[in-house]
């Protein structure tokens, strides 16, 4: 079967279609944002938290086209991380444990988005939209761009460690532990990016080799291991109660190279 | 190490192969350890592009108690492997005194870790006050925050051998594994922040 | 048996606390007439000496040794990977500098 | 086909009890009415402020209008929220659907709470633009930016929650299904209205501007045209849910 005929069966008679919808859109969501932040917009990496006024006035013009194009598609198409929160919750509600988890993640992920990513675009639209602005109020959007967006951190803290107690107390498999060790150490990244509040410059600042590229780093493995995983979790769904079946067999698992070295 | 699983059963207990604990940990073991490589090698690259200011921000740490609080971590680390021995030789009781003083010992780690913290700060070495202590504040307080969650750990652990309803080896063991991970970490950080020059 | 295993674990601590008493001799070894100096060779021996702790730690204390081989070969794959790396970041920053 | 037609309300034993919700229901008029009182008392709407304004300009407009942008952003402030226990209404409705995870139901109360929200921190930007009318005036100007681009592009959970309406309609294929299949087709109509609103940051002038057409009138109306719409197909599906109280059948021997 070809990948778009894969696709339109999924989302029209598959009856696990409602899932498929919201993990390809998690696809979908997560590769639109990579493209604004890091193409569109240019704002990742993020820019230097220590420029002076008059830096941040170039900085602004230099993305200006961007920046305003780039949050719109943010402006348009954000609500769709609903559609992640909204798959991940379903898998803690697939779990053993209370429904009291599947909720509070809801709920955290969900009041992330507007610190989260809503005022990142306000205040860089309203950065970008008058270039002759006292540079000093620039700089000011700048700041509250960027921290807003690198030092929300609660959410995702409290979030990734009721998802992590979610899969260990778990009994109906639905995702293998090692994961759940994996959403602490995600956490942990939320408490290493809490020194960008009070550094300007060095590793530690909102740019900083560790509090930028090393968490960024394991967020991103994070993030394709979940998304792959979500995937593993709707094909085995029966769409019942109890554990969740392992995978259907006859289609044994490739090993991994290094495994095969190491065996 | 070609042979099967079946030959295994005659060996003596000493000889079998398993994986201690759940392999689980193993994972995380493995990766939150490439993680703080990661940042010991953003540390040294960046101490050598200033050694001197490093070097005078080094000298006010106290060598003889991180020594004294490394050798507590060590003896924590000890205390619960011997306590893995006693559970599995279904020796609860002695387990658990041992698990109980792996507390005992890593609580004492982190009350010497909060004197040094304080006689640093009050020393005018802060967070912000250099380079050096802001890596050594960051290693030392990433470090602290694993401690932390090994007294769940600890706890967990303490809890099953309390119950004979509950006890599992194999619980047992990822807990200490994890312990273990505390020490590990510990052995690095301590390396790094006090030998390195 | 079971003492023996008890004593591997006592001689086990023994070194390692050994190993950390041998830092505080190369520390003072170091203080070159109380001027401070950067020391490739004290931080190369340290990081070194580290690596035999996490070894022996991972070895004994958290039982690797009956562990199955491909659990005994990553975790001396990763002491390798956290030496070489720890290594070539401060060489390549000495050089830089 | 059939296979999947199984609602989603076994595990709610109240599901289909409209008990409370009537009430919920109508709030909305009166709450309406306070919208547009609202709408219609802030100066800076009929006709919308300009984007081209300069500091001065706008620093004049907040204090020659002081009372009427601090009472109506007071007013939007405490009711504008009071559309989310309508939108919960539209998500009780939901478990009626032939879908077999509550997935749908979780994509749009995670909007649904957020959109409202949304508008809410622009009157705080308004407020604060109108608390100290002696600020500096690029201050003032700056709060002013704040609030309109908040305002007007502030739409990715409006736009999410018609689009996972539309799509949770399309997929409740029952014989008599909970929304009427047109209302799926009217909530697409609608993101897709409010989707240039999103780019308003591009054009100080022109229909796309937050003062033009489309960006502020066509907006706002069509905001204004789903609720109604999506109030009336509301009721219709409360009421038939009332006819249908699994409660009545059951007590009936």
């Amino acid at each position: 079967m070809s990948i778009v005929s894969n696709l339109r069966a999924n989302l029209r008679t598959d009856p696990k279609r409602e899932l498929w919808f919201t993990w390809y859109s998690t696809v979908a969501f997560y590769s639109l944002y990579s493209v604004v932040f890091f193409v569109i917009t240019r704002t990742q990496p993020p820019g230097k938290p220590w420029l002076d006024p008059e830096q941040t006035v170039e900085w602004f013009a230099d993305r200006h086209g961007g920046l305003l194009f780039g949050f719109g598609l943010i402006f348009v198409l954000g609500g769709w991380s609903a559609t992640a929160i909204a798959l991940i919750a379903y898998s803690i509600r697939r779990m053993s444990v209370s429904r009291a988890f599947a909720y509070s993640y809801l709920v955290l992920y969900l009041i992330a988005a507007v610190p989260g990513f809503l005022l990142i675009c306000i205040a860089m639209t309203a950065g970008a939209l008058r270039p002759d602005r006292n540079p000093e109020m620039q700089r000011w959007l700048y700041d509250l761009g960027f921290l807003s967006f690198s030092g929300t951190m609660g959410v995702f803290l409290v979030g990734s460690l009721i998802w992590m107690a979610a899969i260990l107390l778990d009994k109906n498999r639905v995702f293998p532990r090692w994961f759940g060790y994996l959403n602490l150490c995600n956490a942990l990244t939320e408490v290493v990016i809490a020194p960008s509040w009070i550094f300007q410059r060095g590793v530690l600042a909102w740019d900083g080799v560790i509090a930028w590229w090393i968490d960024v780093a394991v967020f991103g493995m994070y993030t394709g291991v979940f998304i792959y995983l979500l995937r593993d979790v709707i094909i085995r769904d029966d769409l019942g109660t109890g554990p969740l079946p392992e995978r259907p067999p006859g289609r044994p698992r490739r090993l991994h190279p290094l495994a095969k070295v190491l065996r | 190490m070609a042979a099967p699983d079946t030959s295994t059963a005659d060996l003596p207990d000493e000889e079998i192969e398993r994986v201690p604990g759940e392999g689980d940990m193993w994972f995380f073991v493995l990766f939150e350890s490439l993680v703080f490589t990661a940042y010991f090698c953003v540390y040294l690259y960046f101490r050598t592009q200033d050694e001197r200011a490093f070097l005078e921000a080094q000298s006010a740490l106290n060598l003889p108690l991180g020594i004294v609080d490394t050798i507590v971590l060590l003896t924590s680390s000890w205390a619960i492997a011997r306590c893995v021995q006693e559970a599995r030789a279904g020796r609860y009781p002695a387990a658990r005194r041992l698990a109980l003083a792996t507390i005992g010992l890593g609580a004492a780690f982190f009350a010497l870790k909060l004197v040094e913290w304080v006689n640093l700060i009050r020393g005018g070495h802060t967070f912000t006050s250099s380079d050096f202590m802001q890596h050594f504040f960051f290693l030392t307080g990433m470090h602290a925050i694993h401690l932390l969650i090994g007294f769940v750990a600890l706890g967990i652990l303490v809890h099953q051998l309390s119950d004979p309803q509950r006890r599992s080896q194999e619980t047992i063991e990822t807990c200490s594994t994890y312990w273990h991970t505390v020490d590990l970490y510990w052995v690095l950080i301590f390396a790094v922040l006090y030998i390195v020059r | 048996m079971e003492t023996s295993s008890k004593l591997r674990l006592l001689a086990a601590w023994l070194v390692l606390v050994a190993i950390t008493v041998i830092y505080l001799w190369i520390d003072r070894s170091a203080d070159d007439g109380g001027t401070l100096a950067a020391s490739t060779i004290v931080t190369i021996s340290a990081i070194f000496l580290a690596l035999a702790k996490v070894r022996i730690v991972m070895r004994e204390f958290m039982d690797v040794r009956h562990a199955p081989p491909p659990l005994r070969r990553l975790t001396d794959l990763l002491i390798a990977v956290i030496g070489v790396s720890l290594l070539t970041s401060y060489l390549i920053g000495r050089v830089v500098a | 086909m059939s296979s999947y037609l199984v609602p989603d309300t076994v595990d709610d034993p109240r599901a289909g009890q409209s008990s409370g919700e009537r009430v919920i229901f109508w709030t909305l008029p009166a709450v309406a009415v306070i919208w547009i009182a609202a709408f219609l008392l802030f100066p800076g709407f009929v006709p919308p402020m300009s984007p081209r304004a300069s500091a001065a300009e706008v620093a004049d407009f907040y204090s020659e209008n002081l009372s009427r942008v601090r009472y109506s952003m007071i007013l939007f402030n405490w009711f504008c929220v009071a559309l989310i226990p309508i939108l919960m209404l539209i998500v009780e409705r939901m478990r009626g659907m032939a879908h077999r995870t509550p997935v749908m139901r979780y994509c749009v109360i995670g909007v649904a709470g957020a959109a409202p929200i949304a508008f809410l921190t622009s009157t705080v930007f308004w407020l604060i633009a109108a608390f100290r009318p002696d600020r500096s005036p690029d201050l003032t100007l700056l709060c002013n930016d704040l609030a309109w681009i908040t305002f007007t592009c502030g739409v990715p959970f409006l736009v999410a929650l018609c689009l996972f309406l539309a799509l949770a309609i399309a997929y409740d294929d029952q014989d008599q299904p909970v929304f009427p299949r047109w209302v799926a087709r009217f909530n697409v109509l609608i993101a897709i209205v409010l989707v240039p609103a999103g780019f308003a940051g591009l054009a100080v002038s022109g229909p796309f501007a937050w003062d033009g057409l489309v960006s502020f009138w066509l907006r706002n109306i069509a905001i204004a045209l789903w609720i109604v719409v999506m109030a009336a197909a509301l009721r219709q599906a409360m009421a038939r849910d009332r006819d249908h109280d699994p409660t009545e059948i059951g007590a009936a021997p």
